[in-house]
């Protein structure tokens, strides 16, 4: 049983391939409705008294995210007269095949990891949050196609902010992970996991050393840019519905808008997990190690995603949006200076000590 | 495998920038040719540091990448300009140097 | 122990530092505390100043306890501080500098080392650096009080006194250059304070660009630094890797000059280097731009011609000594570069003193004569004497500027004119006087004072190293400084006070004083630009004149915050003196602050000189000499007032001197001034009468034959040719207009066809 | 290795008619997205070629970065949905012969020089040794990429601000 719990299935490399894309593809949207649902509906109901989201089905509005998935999926696909088909089809695909494909690289305990084939035994690919940051910024391709493709000058407008936006966010979020990397000594993810789980602070090793207490400017600098590169409040310019109406989605129906859907929750999703592992140690629990925690790893990954999660709903729907210019501003101004100030810091105080 | 395939994949890249260089009639398109050129020399240096077993290809490779980078960044500036200047994007609208 | 006997030279680092980030804190934070920025340049200069003076304690009983041999061994215990204590031949003996450096990054082979280097040098450096800096800090808080940008000032002041600090304990000659042009823009900086007045930014940016030239040396000199290094180590033998490490290359040039491994090479490196001190130090002809320096406030001026900028290029002289020792065969006892420049510009900066009417113009072309004296000095082999006298002179030169902004401040309404705003005033400010006093008497070099024992000191060791020429130099020299030094004394304090009524002046000068600044006794001396309307500028200043308002009152006594420094520099100006003196017996500098370059037994320039009688009464008959024949001159008027203007010869003499040896106007004043005169009536008739008529019958005949060259020759045979020629290239030209289509399409296309078919002829033929 | 070997021919059919797409076709979106596909079936070779960290610098830097400044760049100044009249001019022909020319020297030289090396490929290479290379043997030029980077940053804001 704790084969399958380690994706270490038993058969040819193509019933592997086979199975382990199954899990994927079901662990996204499964991931993404239990955001969509426990934030999304209930947080904000609850923060912003709303009513509507917690009555359908009765106890707590339990039935709500069923029937919108319902809804989507019998409503019909219409694509605009002057549109792009073969863009226009295309774009919500790329948009959430990135959100795979960062999946594939988060460890969920000492042998889980899907994409841990390559290189057995070292846990992972090489370059794993690497990997991650580089297939994240294939969503920005398939937001440019849906705006282009939509033929609509909401749908563009809102593509170019997006793009713009997730440019300049995305050097704030790979350069704050460089201060995780630096400190861990390596870009694999399981590394970093066992970087904070075996490390010390001040030579007590009683809770190991999750990288929030040292790397806390990294984790704020985190934090901030993958709430802006999830396009979510205060950075939801580019689908601003009092400005845009919903700006690179408008032309979207039916299932394709629950693709941008699934892609949305099902990245916020990734992005905490990235956050929880680079930062909050993973899987693991310190002094916790052998078979055990393959049991316990992916639940312990799910409760710290959810508390990450939290705080990037909260955010969420606490803050009002920012104005295009002050958020070029807080990207260039102040995210990147500080994350290139803490790279310095960090790597001297690496050499010092 | 063998060296030369991809080699030969290089050189076809290689050829088809070249050709697009010289054909396309949108400035931002030349630089995409140019890419492709770029894209064929790093499949070239990375082929050739995988048959000596070492790093070094990768390095140049990251070399040529990065140079790649700002090469667009100052030449979709340059294009910007000329947009800016001739309301066109097209090479041979900017012909004031024609004898 | 709690604290070991190293701590102060191993952690010298926080010298530099600490006043680099006062710097940093003015500049950021310096608004929200108004003028009381000035207490954090204060603070870090006095925290840098106990530090060295904690360097200076160290130092000397460091050497003190090597020079027992019972010692030895308490040295050596204390482990890796200092590598090891060797003793010398003939029980001479060099200790070896206190070095901690750290690899800043390497490349194949090649280590970028940067450290420090702390050895005798360099403590009585930072001894000398942060006492002057710190007294000019104090002084300033009076003398700049309500400054329009008085926070950029201590801002700009402590990163000057950080850069030279830096400069100092540098351990490579890369951290040197670093610490140099950063002195050098900091003085650009001050220079350039008053920078709204055009002739303040201008004096600002000649410095700048003079100083420039001279880095160009520095930067060619540090590079062949590097590869005389490489040398020396391929000649040991093995793979040579160069190095920027002040050590190696001293070791380095002693070797390859002993073993006559490529003197080319140490030459013109020595030259490089030379360059750069001649720029820095001011020696001529790059000594333009010190006296401009004028057009900064009056404690920078002190700043800057006695601790940082100037002495920058003496130290780098001594520091990489052995460099111009063995590249300009110093030892040989002829003619070098080095002691030629330095005589030279000991004359020359003499000379222009004389006619200067401001009395800071007078103390900077002080400064070049002064550090002409530096720099023969070690252009004769005279290390030990160009120190010390880097080392008096700093402070009773400072003291003498400090004391010229105290008359200014107080006696002369901020005008720095002689001639015009000041005299009398030993009356009116007694203690400035006295302080000026000891100052003059030590530049002059009255017996007994700093100043006699460290120019003695020079003359001494330039006779004994047979340098008989530069010895006499030195005492003309001497002879000039009574001389100016006595004048500008006279006019300063002596006679009756001219100051203080605005309409009793001529036109040309009130431009200077009425401004109540003291930038604009810079245009009145000139004469060359009375600029009339810069009223917008005088209201910049009105924030200085309203606290200032005493200076309509008359000239009075400065107080506190100025006079303090003064006598502090003026005990100095005296006391500094008996560090070194073979007449006393005295030899503690020289053992103090002799540095090791790596090879005792070849290389060992510190001794003092050796004490002949004859010298200093040569030298005090040359002070006195020179005071006798001011005197004379300027007191007693023995020849009648205004000699100048009535006898030819001493008015062509003055006005030699007053327009700077013609230098800035070479060309056009001395060209087509002196043909002017008897010389052109003589040409002006030789003209007329001979090469005329000569020149007319040639001309007949050129004529005659001119037409038949033209007709038959030039128009048929020439022109043919040529017109042909050009029509022909048209024709060529249009055809080849078509190429040039302006497709830069087209133009990608040729060039990428062509590489093709080249690379396709390689390839078959290969 | 024959698995390899199929991935290859699969992925350089895809490069190479993304490349010609690139090339001819009338839309300038669409060359700019087939230029993607060329720089991912690249990063895919580099991946079979065991050199993973270029690969994923490929697209990180390429994919998402260059293009998306492409089809920012053409979309800021005119984004037309349908094909243009055309969009290649009439050098076709000439283009085409310095192409052939160059891509058949290539070929030429690469079969006569390499015929029949193989890659063997031992060990994948570990993000390890590039940071050794770089930050080593190859500092300087590293230093010289990060001045020219700032330059370049420096001249596209310069050139491209409107004053």
């Amino acid at each position: 049983m704790s084969h399958l719990l380690a994706f270490d299935i038993p058969g040819g490399w193509g019933t592997t391939l086979g199975i382990k894309t199954l899990i994927v593809m079901g662990l996204i949207p499964v991931g993404a409705l239990v955001l969509g649902y426990t934030f999304l509906l209930k947080m904000m109901s609850h923060m912003q008294s709303r009513v509507g989201p917690m009555d359908p089905g009765g106890f707590h509005g339990w039935f709500q995210l069923i029937g919108d998935g319902i809804k989507f999926i019998q409503k019909e696909d219409i694509i605009p007269a002057g549109a792009d088909k073969r863009v226009f089809k295309m774009a919500p695909a790329i948009v959430v095949m990135s959100t795979f494909l960062m999946f594939v690289v988060l460890p969920a305990g000492p042998n889980a990891v899907v994409a841990g084939a390559l290189h057995k035994g070292q846990g992972g690919i090489d370059v794993g949050i690497f990997y991650a940051l580089a297939v994240s910024s294939l969503s920005v391709i398939g937001v440019l196609m849906a705006g282009w493709a939509s033929s609509n000058k909401y749908a563009l407008i809102g593509a170019l902010r997006a793009a713009a936006q997730l440019i300049a966010y995305e050097l704030p979020l790979v350069l704050a992970v460089v201060g995780v990397v630096v400190q861990a000594g390596t870009m694999n993810l399981q590394g970093i996991v066992f970087a904070q789980q075996q490390g010390k602070i001040f030579g007590w090793s009683g809770i190991g050393s999750p990288f929030i207490l040292t790397q806390f400017v990294g984790f704020a600098l985190f934090m901030v840019a993958a709430q802006a590169e999830l396009t979510q409040p205060p950075f939801d310019m580019p689908v601003a519905e009092s400005e845009l109406v919903a700006g690179y989605m408008v032309e979207y129906t039916g299932f394709r808008f629950l693709f941008f859907f699934i892609g949305e929750f099902g990245t916020a999703f990734v992005y905490a997990g990235l956050a929880a592992t680079l930062f909050l140690g993973g899987w693991s629990i310190p002094h916790v190690n052998g078979e055990i925690a393959n049991w316990i790893g992916p639940i312990v990954l799910f409760v710290k995603i959810m508390l990450v999660a939290f705080l990037m709903f909260w955010a969420r729907f606490s803050y009002p949006r920012l104005r295009e210019d002050q958020l070029q501003a807080l990207a260039w101004k102040w995210l990147i200076p500080i994350s290139l100030i803490n790279i310095l810091v960090t790597g001297a105080l690496k050499v010092a000590f | 495998m063998l060296l030369n395939q991809f080699l030969l994949l290089s050189a076809f890249l290689f050829g088809t920038g070249i050709y697009g260089v010289i054909t396309r009639k949108h400035t931002v398109l030349v630089l995409a040719s140019v890419e492709l050129m770029l894209v064929a020399v790093n499949i070239n240096m990375v082929a050739f540091g995988a048959t000596l077993n070492n790093a070094v290809g990768q390095v140049f490779a990251l070399f040529v990448l990065t140079i790649a980078a700002a090469e667009v960044g100052v030449g979709l500036a340059i294009v910007l300009l000329i947009y800016r200047n001739l309301r066109s994007a097209n090479p041979d609208d900017a012909s004031v140097l024609k004898g | 122990m709690l604290m070991n006997h190293f701590w102060f030279l191993d952690h010298a680092w926080l010298i530099p530092l600490i006043p680099a980030i006062s710097y940093a804190v003015i500049l950021l934070f310096g608004k929200r505390y108004g003028e009381r920025a000035a207490w954090i340049g204060l603070a870090s200069i006095g925290s840098a100043w106990v530090l060295a003076l904690g360097t200076v304690v160290q130092w000397i009983s460091h050497v003190n306890d090597s020079e027992g041999a019972e010692a030895r061994g308490v040295v050596q215990s204390i482990g890796g501080m200092v590598r090891n204590i060797r003793l010398a031949a003939e029980s001479k003996l060099h200790v070896e500098p206190i070095i901690h450096s750290t690899t800043w990054f390497q490349n194949n082979g090649f280590k970028l080392n940067v450290g420090i280097q702390i050895d005798g040098l360099a403590v009585m450096m930072l001894f000398v650096v942060t006492t002057i800096s710190l007294l000019v800090h104090f002084y300033s808080t009076e003398y700049l009080k309500g400054d329009r940008r008085f926070n950029h000032y201590y801002a700009a002041l402590s990163l000057f006194s950080a850069s030279m600090l830096f400069l100092v304990v540098a351990s490579s000659t890369l951290q040197l250059l670093a610490g140099w042009e950063l002195v050098g823009l900091c003085s650009f900086m001050l220079i350039g304070h008053w920078w709204e007045e055009k002739p303040n930014s201008n004096a600002a940016l000649k410095a700048f660009l003079t100083t420039r030239t001279g880095d160009i040396g520095l930067l060619t000199g540090v590079i062949m630094t590097f590869f005389v290094v490489q040398k020396y180590a391929t000649m040991a033998g093995g793979k040579g890797t160069g190095s920027f490490d002040i050590m190696k290359v001293n070791e380095a040039a002693i070797g390859l000059g002993e073993h006559g491994g490529s003197k080319s090479l140490l030459f013109w490196c020595a030259a490089a280097l030379l360059l750069a001190i001649m720029g820095k130090s001011g020696q001529f002809p790059l000594h333009t731009w010190l006296p401009d320096a004028m057009a900064g406030p009056t404690p920078v001026s002190a700043l800057i011609h006695a601790a940082t900028m100037v002495v920058a290029g003496v130290y780098l002289g001594a520091r990489v000594y052995p460099i111009f020792y063995q590249g300009f065969h110093i030892a040989g006892g002829t003619i070098n570069p080095m002691a030629a420049i330095g005589g030279a510009t000991v004359i020359i900066g003499a000379g222009l003193a004389f006619v200067q009417n401001d009395i800071k113009k007078v103390l900077a072309y002080s400064t070049i004569s002064q550090l002409g004296y530096m720099v023969m000095a070690l252009g004769v082999g005279a290390w030990t004497a160009a120190i010390f006298h880097l080392f008096t002179h700093a402070f009773f030169k400072a003291n003498l500027f400090l004391g010229a902004g105290s008359v200014s401040h107080s006696g002369a309404n901020h005008s720095f004119d002689m001639k015009h705003d000041m005299g009398g005033l030993r009356k009116y400010m007694p203690k400035t006087f006295i302080t000026f006093m000891i100052g003059t008497a030590a530049l002059i070099g009255i017996p007994f004072t700093a100043g006699f024992f460290s120019k003695d000191e020079i003359l001494a060791v330039a006779g004994e190293n047979n340098f008989t020429f530069f010895k006499y130099l030195g005492l003309v020299g001497a002879v000039m400084t009574a001389c100016y030094m006595t004048r500008c004394v006279y006019l300063t304090f002596f006679g009756e006070y001219r100051g203080g009524h605005a309409d009793a002046h001529g036109a040309g000068h009130d431009v200077g004083h009425d401004v109540g600044h003291d930038t604009h006794a810079y245009v009145s001396d000139d004469h060359a630009t009375p600029i009339h309307d810069d009223h917008a500028a005088h209201a910049a200043h009105d924030l200085h004149d309203a606290h200032d308002d005493h200076g309509h009152h008359g000239p009075h006594e400065s107080n506190f915050p100025i006079l303090a420094p003064l006598f502090f520099l003026s005990f100095m100006s005296i006391a500094s003196g008996y560090l070194l003196s073979p007449m006393l017996k005295i030899e503690k500098f020289a053992l103090w602050v002799e540095p090791h370059f790596g090879d005792d037994k070849h290389f060992n320039v510190f001794e003092p000189g050796v004490f002949k009688a004859i010298d200093p009464i040569l030298a005090v008959a040359a002070g006195v000499v020179g005071m006798l024949l001011a005197y004379a001159f300027y007191w007693k008027k023995a020849y009648g007032e205004n000699i100048t203007e009535r006898n030819g010869a001493l008015r062509a003499g003055k006005n030699f001197l007053v327009n700077k040896y013609y230098l800035d106007v070479l060309y056009t004043d001395i060209i087509v001034g002196g043909v002017k005169g008897p010389i052109a009536q003589a040409a002006y008739w030789v003209n007329q009468n001979v090469i005329d008529n000569v020149l007319r019958y040639t001309g007949k005949g050129a004529a005659g034959a001119a037409q038949f060259v033209y007709k038959y020759i030039d128009q048929k045979g020439v022109d043919g040719v040529y017109n042909g020629s050009a029509s022909g290239a048209g024709a060529l030209g249009g055809l080849a207009r078509k190429l040039q289509t302006g497709r830069v399409q087209l133009y990608a296309f040729t060039v990428l066809f062509g590489l093709g078919a080249i690379a396709l002829l390689l390839v078959i033929f290969n | 290795m024959v698995a390899q070997n199929v991935a290859f021919w699969i992925f350089a059919a895809f490069m190479a008619a993304g490349a010609i797409r690139v090339v001819t076709t009338d839309n300038i979106v669409h060359a700019a997205l087939w230029l993607v596909l060329v720089l991912a079936g690249g990063a895919a070779q580099f991946i079979l070629l065991g050199q993973e960290f270029v690969a994923w610098v490929q697209v990180i830097v390429y994919i998402g970065a260059v293009i998306v400044l492409f089809l920012f760049g053409i979309m800021l100044t005119r984004a037309p949905m349908e094909a243009e009249e055309k969009l290649n001019n009439n050098l076709r022909w000439p283009g085409l012969a310095a192409a052939l020319l160059f891509a058949g020297t290539l070929a030429w030289a690469f079969l006569d020089q390499w015929g029949s090396d193989k890659i063997k490929l031992t060990k994948p290479v570990r993000t390890k040794e590039i940071g050794d290379l770089v930050f080593r043997g190859y500092l300087v030029p590293f230093e010289v990429v990060g001045v020219l980077l700032l330059a370049a940053l420096i001249g596209a804001v310069v050139m491209a601000r409107k004053d």
